[in-house]
Order: C-alpha cells, then structure tokens, then sequence
C-alpha cells in the first residue's frame, strides 16, 4: 500500500516540484552573476501565463506537431511513476527497468525531433538533427553504465539495485560505482540539453539544440514543453541521486512519516544537485557540436571501465 | 499425416495453384487470381508454421525427434535422394514468419503489381518463390535442403530483374544478387556435402548422429557460415542486399528482406547449433564478432543513407546483424555451459527475427506504396506525404516507432531481451566473456541509437513537413489492396509489440529444439525471465503512456483558457514564405553524425566550380557533390573485380580463335589430367 | 578558482529595487500575464541606442530579469513585441508578420522616440511609419535612447511586479 | 603498523587508489590543456603514493610506507614541478592536433582496458588477492601510457605518456610482489628525473631555436 502513496507521491512532488528546480537553478545562476533573479516561482508563473496563451498550428503542420507535446509529457510522467524516487516499490516497478526508462526518456525526444522535423524549417531539422545525433551517441554510455550497475545486483530492475544500495551503503564507494556515476552525470546533462553540451537559454539559433526544435510551439504547447524538460530535469537528478545516493529512500512497507521523510529528502537532495549543476554552468562554456563526441565518448569510456572495475577489481 | 503436414501441403498445392493460375488465366483476372491464392497459400503455411510450435508444446518435456513432429520421405519425388521433409518448432517459426510476410505481400502485389508487372513469368516466380522459402526450413536432408536454396536463389533473383527494361541499374544489382548468391550457395554446397560425406547419410537426423573430427566440424562451419552470411546479408559479404532491395519491386524487397534474409539465421542455427551440436567458442564468438560489425555498419550506412529502400536495406543488415549477435551469444554460453543465458538469448534472436520481418514488412510496403505514389525513392525529393497519403504514412510511423526499438514498439522487447541475455552472462562466462559482453552491448546500444536517428530521419523527412518536388506533391494515396496489405502487417507489428507474452512463450518452445528442457519466460501481461532476475511489461507501459498522455491533455483542456487553436504563418523571421528548398534534407539531416562517424564512413565529396568566361575570379556555377560510398564494397570489392577483370583480359589471349587451338587445349588438358591421375594413383 | 573568488569578490551587482511607479501603464492584457511577460526584441530600423540601453536593463545592474520579464528567442514563445527604431520600409511587413507570429493575448511596447514617432527621422526615405502605424502599440517608453530606469519601468507595469 | 584495518575496508581503499590511478591515466587522454595533463600526472601520483601507502600499511611494512613517500614526493611534487616550469617556459598551451582524434582515442583506450584484463587474467589467476586483481589497472595505464605516447605531438604529453607509463610499472611492480628493492626503485626514480630535467633542458633549447616543439614539424629538420 505504501508503495502506491509513494509512487503517487512522487509524481505529484516531480509535478509539482519539477518547475520550482529550474527556478532554483536560474535563481543560483542569477545570484552568481551578480544579478537579484526573478525567484524560484517564475518557472510556475511562465506556466500559469503560457496556459492563458492561444495555441497555435503552423501552416503546413500535422497530426506530428499536436501529439509531440502531451507524448513527451506524459513519457516523463511515466518515468517519474517507475522510478524509486520517494520509495523503491513503485507498484509500476516490475512495468519497466533501466532500459524501458532510458527507451521511454528517448521516446519523448523523439517525439519533439520529428514535431520540428515536421514544421519544415530549417531551424526545426536543424535542432531534430542534433538532438538526434546526441541522443545516438549517448545511448552506449546509459546502457553501459546500467550494465555496470546491474553486476552487483543481477537485475536491471531500478528498484532491486536502490534496495541494494539503502541495505549497503557503503558499497557505493567503489571505483564501479564512481566511474557509472561520472558517466551517467555527464549522460544527465547531455540529455538534459545543460551546458556544456546545450545552451537552455541561448538566443542564438544556430547553437541551439533542444530550444531550435521548439521555436513553433506557442501557448498551453509550449507550457507542456517546458514542464515536461524540468521533470526530465528532475527525474534524471533524482534518478542519479537514488542510485548512488539512497538516503531516506522508503522500503515497502513504511508508514507516512517515512514517506514524508522520503519526500523531504528527495526534494534537498535534487534541489541541491540541481544548485550544484547550476553554479557548475557559471563555470563551464557550450562545446562546439562537433566536441560533443569526445566528451560523450569519454563518458562512454568511463562506463566501460566502470564494467570493467567491476570484474578487475572483484 | 497430422495436421502440420496436411497445412503444409495444402500450402505447397496453393503456391502451386498460384502458380498455375498465373500461367492459365486471362490477363484481367492473373492478378487477382494469382495473388489470392499465394496470399491463402501463404496464411496456410502460417498456420502450418504455427502449429508446428504448437503441437510440439504439449510434449515439450520429450526431446527432440518425437513422435509428435510431422516428417516426410518422399523417395520418388527425385531421382537418386528423394526428398526428405520434417517440421520442427524451430522450422515452424520461421515458417510461419514467410507464410505471414507472403500472405502481406501478395496482397500487396494485387494492387502494386497492376502497372506493369502483371505479366505471366513475374506472377509465376512469386508463388514459386513463397514456396521455395516454405520448403527450406521443412528440409530434412542435404539435398532438399540445397535444392530448396537454390530454388528460393534463383526465384528471388528473376523476381529482383522483374524491371530491368525499365532501370538499368536493375541488371547492376541482379548481376550482384547472382554472383552473391551462389557464391553462398557454392559455400553451403560444399560445406553440406563434406558434412554428408562425414557422416555417412545425408539426412539431418543422420548428420545429428555424426561424429566429425573438431576439424572437420570446423571447415563445416566456416563454409556453411559465409555461405548463410551471405544470404543474411552480414557485412562483409552484404553488398547485394542495398542493391537488390532498392531495384525490386516493392513486395518482393518485403519478401526478401522480411523473410528470405532469416534463412540465413535459420541456416546458422540449424547447422551450427542443431545439426553440429554447438562447437568450441571461438566460432560463437565469431558470429557475434560479424553480427556486431554488421549491426554497426548497416546502421551507419543506413542512416546516411537517402535512398528509402536503400536505407531499409541496411536496415536489414543490422537487424540481421543484431540476430547474428544474438545466435552468437548463444552459442558462446552454450560453449561455456550457461544454459540459462544460452537459452534466452536464442530466444531474443528468434523474436528479433519475428519482429524484424513484421517492421520490415511494414516499411517494405509502404516505401513501396511511395514509390507508387511518387516516383522516386530519393528522401530528399520526397516530404509532406502525411496529408497526401495519410494511411501509407500511418503504417510507416507504425513501422518506424518499432524499427527504432524504442517502447511501446516490437523491436524494443526483443533488444531488451537480448540485453538481458547479455548481462546475465557475465558471472560464469570467463575472461573471454567478460571482454565481449560489455563491448556487445556497447555495440547493440550505438546501434540503436543510430536507428533511432535513422528512422527519425526516414519518417520526418519523407512524410513530414513540405514536398520537396513535384512528383511528391502530386502523390495520391495507394489503392486499398495495398492499404490492406500494410494493415495486416501493421496490425501484426502491434500485436507482437504489445503482446510479446504470447509470442516468446512459443519461441521458446523453438530454443527447446537446440538447447532442450527449460523454459525462457513466464508470465500474461508480464515478460518475466526465468532462472533469471528481470521483467518487463509492454501492454502496461503502453497504456500507462496512453493514460499519462490522456491526462496531461485533461489537464491541458480544463486549465486553458484560450480553447481555439489559430492557424498561422510559419515563423519565417519576418522574412518571405519559408521554401521547401529551405527545409532540412535527409542529407543534411545526417550531416554532424557523417562527420561523427567520419572516420568509418569516409564519406566522398568535391566541388566543381566553372569559372566565366571572362575572367577566372567571377564563377558561373559551382556544383557541390557528396556522396557516401559503402567503404567495404569500396576497398574489398573493387580491388578483387578489377583483379578479376585483369585475369579475364590475360585470358583473352588464349582465345585467338583458332579450332585448332581449342581442340589443342583440350588435349593438353586431358592427357594432364591422365598423367596426374597415373602419377598418384 | 580565479572565477570563483571574482564570484564572491564582487556579491551582488543588482542594485536594489525601486519602488514600484503606480502610475506606470498598465494595458488590460497585461494582468493575463500576471507576472511573467516574455519578450522578442524587434528592431524595426533603430540607431542601435536603445539596443545598448536594452542590454543593460537586463544586465546585472538593473536585472529587468528579477520583475519577470525575459527576452526570448522566438515571437511564438513571446508576449510582447519590443520594437526599437523607426520602422523602415524594409522592416514593415516583417514587423506584421512579428505580431500576427505571437500568440494572444499580445502586448507591443513601442522603445524609443523614433519608435513613438519617428524622432529625427520623421519624413525620411525609406521610413514607413512609426510603429503605430503599422501595429497596434500598447506601451510606449519615450527617450532618446530611453534610459535603463525608464525601460524597467515600463516592463514592471506590464508584470505588475 | 598502528593502523588497524578491516580486510573489507582494506579492500575498499585499495580499489579506491586503483580507480583514481585509472581514471587520471583516462583523463590525461582525454584532456588537451597541457597544463590539465601537468596536473592530472600529479594526481595520479598521489593515487600512486596512497596505493602504495595502503600497501604498506596493510602489509604493516614501514619501508614500504616510506618508499610510498618518496614516490609520492618524486611523481605528485618534483616531476610536475619541472614540467610546469617547462610549460612556463614554452607558452604553447595546448595539444591542438593529437595524430588519433580524441573521440577514437578514448574509444580505443575502452578496447586497451579490455585486452589489459584479458592479458592479466593467468597472473590474477596464480594469486588472487585484492592487490593482484588490481594489476589490470596498472596494465591498462600502461597501455594508455604507451598510446599517449604514439600519438601527442607536443613533447611534453608524449614525456606524460612515458611517466604514465613508469607510474603503471611501479603500480605493477607493487601490486604483484608488494615492492621492488629499494635500491632498484631508487635508481628507476634518478633516472626518470634525469630524462625529465634533459627533456626540459631539450625543449627549451629546441623552443629557443626553431619555436616549437610539435615532433612532425621537427622531422623538417631532417630534410
């Protein structure tokens, strides 16, 4: 039963909460720039404004275009719900693992690139052909990095490998466990569209990636859009911080205090990674697009090794 | 006779009947007639096939040779070995995957075939060429097995000529087709016969009983392998398949690649794993070593590709490739005694199989249907298909979602399943295991991916958006004997990709020929692996995705306040009308992973600048052209023609013409050849 | 490291905020919007002074950013149209096509005296018009350029913030 | 040794030295700042320093603690020190044009680590302790070591493929027969110094007279 609150939970506070990280991250970002920022809420007001907005359909546009934005939000409310975020027995569980997350995650992407392949400019293609040409390079480091973290555990079921995480916690501190995270961090904000792969809020079209596919969306569209890139955000933080991480996570049968303690300690948890990553930004300059491999095959090597660390240093 | 032989025959007579009816009817009824009967003929074999499966699953704890299996031995049918015929599960599958993809395509052929190719010798070949791939996996002696090979050879190969008036490019790939083909043939030839000489008997339960020397079951092998490689179009011997699968017509590319391409896996299986019982892991690791080059390079090349039928044919090579890996790693664990992970990753090689023949079906006939509308199979002349015809663009989307192997799609079940087989290897496989597995998935992963950016590109370029020419603006939707067609693979593309707890289960009953007594999977909604940690459920994660979209589209419509949608300008920055020449290209498209993967593909590119007349500084038109060439035909295969080429000029000399001169060669010949003969007698 | 100690050497540029100007105007749209007002900047012929002043209104200094405006990239994710400069003959239909690309409800704000009313080039060649004549204007900030103060201004009546 | 340790935590440490070792050896591919490069060789021999330190005190060996120091104090402090007065000296900062891309040297560094482990599995197989199964880590570095070195131009990343690849025989050294005699590695250490300070004293001089130290460029002089 508890596993149902939980997993309810944490959609809800993913939801909810998704927009409020992105305002976290610009409000740092803002305050190491020297700037006073626009608070933490201004993601929900963009929202609230977009939802008032009229949408519109683009001559020439289809079937393709409309279905992009409730598809993509609705992979990421489907892997908010699988996901061990507030607690590890997700009734959806057994549903999906790692892989089917991964494959859900790309399938909303895919979504968006042929939205912008379907508009037929050339700043759609543009964007649907980068974010493509990541998201085929990013795909070995994931699955990689699941192998390597499947090892300890003998299953690729997210919640058998955070249960074994909260029942050893010190076994994190192995060179598998750092390399899988280095390389899924990196995998994080390649999918993210974060710098130093993706500038969010570049003006420059020809730099862009996810922000050149979304150029035609306006209105409750484009809110869908924006909602459902800050819950990727989140649940990709919240993924890494359950896998290596897993303090406060709930087991299957809690009661409701540990399950709000769960919800609190997953909200400090990705609210601080999400901090984390923004001050990193201040620091870090985009990748010209034709870099971008490299630092996705280092990620890449790095998940091999972490493979490999796992029977080298066994 | 049990019911999977009365099917079965029942399907032969109807390709039969087909075949008979091309011959006989007149010219306005050949079409229907013939492509009725085939596609009756074709779900006969399916169910043939099936129940092949069936049956042997309410004795699935017997071994194999049961009583159950329907065999025959038909000594008169041929003079000298007679023909020799048994259906077992694992024929079974792949029987029912022709059966099905023929029942598809001949259909499909009522309406494609109408322009055209409605002659008698064309409506002939295909019944026989439906027959011909029915008959190889039921072959259960050398000889039938070789002479349904050749047969299902040089059928496809009159069907890939079938336009060679109209395109000479035709002629080129039939040229290809042929000499590939037999050189596979010669391969399998020589590799079966020593196999038959070995054992003693040239019926597969004799060959089953042999006992070879490890050196003899090798040259065995190896040339059965490049043999079967060749005909799954496994890299480096593919290079007929991006060419005959564009030059044929559209439904027997979808036979071609949908169905006689498995025989290549079904030959691997059957002689590698069944008939010479597994074998040191060298071999294994070998096959999966080619499938996972030709996972990678079918992919790479596909996705560069801007030919639709061309991309679909590469397409072919990785998927083929991703079985290979799959068979691979099955023989590798069976080698190193995991029985478990052997098991499972047969199983994932089979259901690749299957999906790969119902996705490939679908694109096969809607590329076809296309082609039909269209005139051009040229990506960057096609686009804004989606109003013109809607349901062949459906039917593509359908194909591609699962082609990409990405969920609720059927590709993405099989993938995982042969991930899991993968990873679960690990702990018992040893070093070579520990080396190959992550390397494998890293590989099955990139490729992936590429196919994701593939299908992505092949979808959003050709359908979506704004025609790039006029042909592609004049299209019109194809008639409904084609439209029925694509529905019926469509719909079996969904079935397999939603209900994959029905199909693995049967599956596995096909592993148990190989690698009897256990069971791969359990569970109804639920895909759970047995004697193995891991499930996977796709119905649910479909209709979880369908209400979790449902309900963000209520949350949309109760909180908007502006329910009207207004149609508007493209965003054009203020500039003039937004051009189809300004849209994205599938080359562009493909561009930055062309350069990514630059070093692999070594794409091919120069300008061309006429100056004016006047003076060198002012240019008249420059032109720029690029081109990926496939780099293994490239570097492999020209070298060799052109040694071949130089071998048959020098040959040239000794034909002056003289008779006396050839009777003289002759003579030398013969008295040579009896002094060798004196000489080691 | 050397960025870091620049970071917290230098703490907070953002000059505190103003009071809010209650007189500022304030379109009824604009209370839709209810506190984030995106903005695609225009440039529909201008000097490029009001461009400059543009900049540091969003700069660290004045951070229009804080009040809830932001600039944009795309006329579709936008609200309000900024348009700088006279509008010339070569930008008429452009800026049209800007406003019909935005989605209601929409502001425009006209920057700039020649954005108001042409300012010295009032009669030029090549000048179509100021930018009420070819669009609905809802705001106007007058100035030559407008000073960042006067720019923020205008954008606080429009969030409301 | 004072220093009590569990065998659990003993292992933990030990494969935490390894994967730092590694990971400096993977990084130095991956970066070309030459000044990043400086620095990661320094980090990794720290990580050498504490493997050998872990060593020692698991093995409860006080000279092994102290050769630890004195690697440390050669490989985290001495070397990089030269090399950063070299780099100083030299002002061209990056490695621009690497023969091997990048992105296909990582990729090759991942097919390294696997022939490393394969190749080390029978000497893992003759002692299976926690140290020994650690001995692909070294050899992977080494393979590395060796590839930084075929394919850098700059003089100073191909010197850091050659420490990286003294680092990786040390590692070995210790990690299969717990240290090698004093005296030996005392005169490994003199020796590299000495290749360092020539080195240095080389590109200066090669700088001062044809501006550059990219090796193609120098094979010109040959003609």
């Amino acid at each position: 039963m508890s596993g149902v609150v939980g997993a309810v939970l944490q959609v809800i506070v993913i939801a909810v909460g998704s927009p409020l990280l992105v305002g976290v991250m610009r409000q740092v970002r803002a305050r190491l720039e020297g700037r006073a920022g626009a608070g933490i809420a201004q993601p929900w007001r963009d929202l609230r404004k977009l939802m008032r907005k009229e949408a519109i359909a683009p001559h020439g546009t289809g079937w393709v275009f409309r279905a992009a934005p409730p598809l993509l939000a609705g992979t990421a409310l489907v892997v908010a719900a699988v996901v061990p975020l507030v607690t590890t027995a997700s009734p959806l569980d057994g549903v999906a693992d790692l892989f089917a997350v991964t494959a859900l995650l790309a399938l909303g992407s895919v979504a968006l690139a042929l939205a912008a392949l379907d508009t037929g400019t050339a700043f759609g293609g543009m964007g649907a052909s980068r974010e493509m040409t990541v998201l085929a390079l990013v795909e070995p480091t994931i699955l990689v990095s699941i192998f390597a973290l499947s090892i300890r555990v003998g299953s690729t079921s997210l919640g058998s490998i955070v249960t074994a995480t909260v029942e050893d916690p010190l076994s994190v501190i192995s060179p598998v466990s750092v390399l899988a995270a280095v390389a899924l961090a990196i995998v994080t904000i390649a999918e993210t569209g974060r710098i130093p792969v993706d500038n969010p809020s570049t003006h420059l079209e020809l730099t862009m990636i996810h922000e050149a596919m979304v150029l035609e969306y306006a209105g409750p569209d484009l809110a869908l859009i924006e909602w459902a890139s800050a819950m990727r955000l989140s649940v990709l933080l919240g993924l890494l911080a359950s896998l290596f991480f897993p303090l406060g996570i709930s087991g299957a049968s809690t009661g409701a205090l540990a399950l709000l303690v769960s919800v609190i300690a997953l909200v400090v948890k990705v609210t601080l990674m999400g901090a984390l990553l923004a001050a990193g930004e201040v620091f870090m300059a985009k990748l010209r697009l034709f870099r971008v491999p490299e630092l996705l095959a280092g990620s890449f090597l790095l998940a091999l090794l972490a493979v490999a660390a796992s029977f080298f240093l066994a | 006779m049990n019911l999977v032989g009365t099917l079965f025959v029942v399907a032969l007579s109807g390709c039969a009947v087909a075949a008979v009816a091309a011959v006989l009817a007149p010219p306005r009824a050949r079409l229907r007639l013939a492509g009725w009967c085939t596609a009756g003929a074709g779900a006969v074999g399916a169910a043939a096939g099936v129940a092949a499966v069936m049956a042997d699953g309410m004795t699935s704890g017997v071994s194999a040779g049961a009583g159950q299996r329907w065999s025959a031995w038909l000594p008169e049918l041929l003079p000298l070995a007679g023909v020799r015929l048994a259906i077992d599960p694992l024929g079974g599958v792949f029987i029912a995957v022709t059966g099905v993809v023929a029942v598809c395509a001949a259909i499909y052929g009522i309406g494609y075939c109408s322009h055209g190719l409605d002659g008698r010798a064309f409506q002939l070949v295909l019944p026989l060429f439906v027959a011909a791939m029915l008959v190889v996996p039921a072959a259960a002696s050398v000889s039938t097995f070789l002479l349904a090979w050749e047969l299902m050879a040089i059928s496809s190969l009159l069907l890939v000529l079938a336009e060679h008036r109209r395109r000479a490019a035709v002629g080129r790939a039939g040229l290809w087709y042929a000499v590939m083909t037999h050189f596979g043939l010669v391969t399998i030839l020589i590799g079966l016969v020593a196999f038959a000489a070995g054992a003693g008997g040239e019926s597969f339960e004799q060959l089953r009983a042999a006992a070879l020397s490890p050196a003899a079951k090798t040259v065995v092998f190896l040339a059965t392998l490049a043999g079967f490689a060749s005909k799954a179009g496994i890299v480096p011997l593919h290079v007929w398949l991006p060419r005959a699968h564009p030059e044929a017509p559209s439904h027997v590319s979808a036979l071609m690649s949908a169905a006689m391409v498995n025989m290549g896996a079904y030959g691997i299986i059957r002689i590698g794993l069944d008939l010479l019982g597994g074998g040191p892991a060298w071999w294994w690791l070998l096959v999966l070593g080619l499938g996972a080059a030709s996972a990678l390079f079918g992919i790479l090349q596909a996705v560069v590709a801007s030919d639709l039928k061309r991309l679909l044919g590469y397409s072919t090579t990785e998927n083929l490739g991703l079985v290979l890996v799959g068979v691979g790693a099955a023989g590798f664990f069976a080698a190193s005694r995991l029985p478990v992970p052997a098991a499972l990753a047969l199983a994932a090689a089979l259901l690749h199989v299957v999906n790969h023949a119902a996705f490939k079906t679908v694109l096969f006939l809607a590329a076809g249907s296309v082609l039909h509308a269209t005139g051009t199979r040229d990506l960057d002349a096609l686009g804004g298909l989606r109003t013109r015809l809607p349901y062949t663009t459906a039917a593509f989307a359908v194909g591609a979602l699962c082609a990409s192997a990405l969920p609720p799609g059927n590709a993405f079940v099989s993938e995982w399943l042969l991930l899991q087989s993968l990873i679960h290897a690990l702990p018992g496989s040893g070093v070579a295991g520990a080396v190959t597995m992550p390397l494998a998935v890293a590989v099955i992963a990139l490729s992936a991916g590429l196919a994701v950016a593939t299908f992505v590109k092949a979808f959003g370029v050709g359908f979506l958006a704004r025609p790039r020419s006029a042909p592609a603006e004049r299209a019109r939707e194809s008639p409904p004997a084609m439209l029925g067609a694509m529905a019926l693979a469509v719909a079996g593309c969904a079935a397999l990709a939603l209900a994959p707890t029905l199909v693995v289960p049967a599956l596995g009953r096909a592993v148990g020929v190989v690698f009897p007594g256990r069971e791969v999977v359990s569970g109804e909604l639920t895909l759970r692996l047995t004697g193995v940690a891991g499930m996977i459920s796709p119905l649910l994660i479909a209709v979880t995705l369908v209400a979790a979209a449902s309900i963000v589209l209520g949350l949309v419509r109760v909180s908007a306040t502006r329910r009207a949608r207004r149609a508007a300008r493209l965003w054009d920055c203020g500039a003039g009308p937004i051009s189809a020449r300004m849209e994205y290209t599938a080359t562009s498209f493909a561009e930055p992973l062309e350069r990514v993967f630059d070093d692999v593909l070594a794409p091919e590119s120069d300008v061309d600048v006429t100056p004016m007349k006047e003076s060198a500084y002012l240019v008249e038109r420059v032109r720029f052209h690029a081109r990926v060439p496939d780099r293994i035909e490239h570097r492999l295969y020209d070298p060799l023609i052109a040694a071949v080429s130089a071998v048959g000029r020098g040959a040239r000399a000794l034909a002056t013409g003289s008779v006396h001169r050839y009777l003289g060669y002759g003579f030398w010949a013969l008295t040579a050849a009896l002094i060798v003969l004196v000489v080691t007698w | 490291m050397r960025l870091w100690r620049k970071i917290v050497k230098t703490g907070r540029v953002a000059e505190p905020a103003p009071l809010r100007d209650p007189d500022a105007p304030r379109p009824g749209v604009a209370a839709e919007l209810a506190g984030s007002v995106q903005i695609r900047h225009v440039d529909a012929g201008s000097c490029n002074g009001c461009e400059v002043e543009i900049a540091s209104a969003f700069g660290p200094v004045y951070d229009a950013e804080r009040y809830g405006a932001r600039l944009v990239a795309s006329p579709r994710h936008a609200d309000a149209l900024l348009v700088t400069g006279p509008v010339t003959r070569n930008m008429e239909m452009a800026l049209r096509r800007t406003h019909d690309a935005v989605a209601e409800p929409r502001l425009v704000i006209a920057l700039g005296d020649c954005a108001r009313n042409c300012g010295v080039f009032v009669g030029a060649y090549g000048v179509a018009g100021a930018v009420s004549d070819v669009v609905p204007v809802d705001v106007e900030v007058p100035g030559c350029p407008p000073e960042p103060e006067v720019i923020v201004a205008a954008l606080r009546g429009l969030t409301g913030r | 040794m004072g220093v009590n340790m569990t065998d659990a935590m003993y292992v933990q440490l030990l494969d935490l030295a390894c994967g730092a070792f590694l990971l400096t050896g993977v990084l130095v591919l991956w970066r070309r700042e030459l000044s990043a490069i400086v620095w990661l060789f320094a980090l990794q021999g720290v990580a050498l320093t504490a493997l050998i330190v872990v060593l020692g005190s698991w093995q409860a060996d006080l000279e092994l603690i102290l050769v630890g120091a004195g690697v440390g104090a050669l490989r985290a402090g001495l070397l990089p020190y030269l090399m950063r007065r070299a780099l100083v000296a030299g002002g061209e900062g990056r490695e621009t044009q690497p023969l091997v891309n990048v992105a296909t040297s990582l990729v090759v560094a991942a097919v390294l680590a696997m022939l490393a482990y394969a190749l080390s599995q029978p000497l893992v197989r003759l002692s299976p302790t926690p140290a020994t199964q650690a001995v692909p880590v070294a050899l992977t570095v080494l393979l590395i070591g060796f590839f930084v070195l075929v394919t850098r131009r700059r003089a100073l990343s191909q010197l850091v493929g050659f420490l990286l690849m003294d680092n990786a025989i040390t590692a070995t050294a210790f990690l299969t027969t717990s240290g090698v005699p004093l005296v030996v590695e005392l005169g490994i250490s003199l020796d590299l110094l000495l290749a360092v300070l020539v080195l240095q004293v080389l590109t200066t001089r090669m700088r001062a007279a044809f501006g550059g130290t990219d090796l193609d460029e120098l094979r010109e002089l040959h003609d």
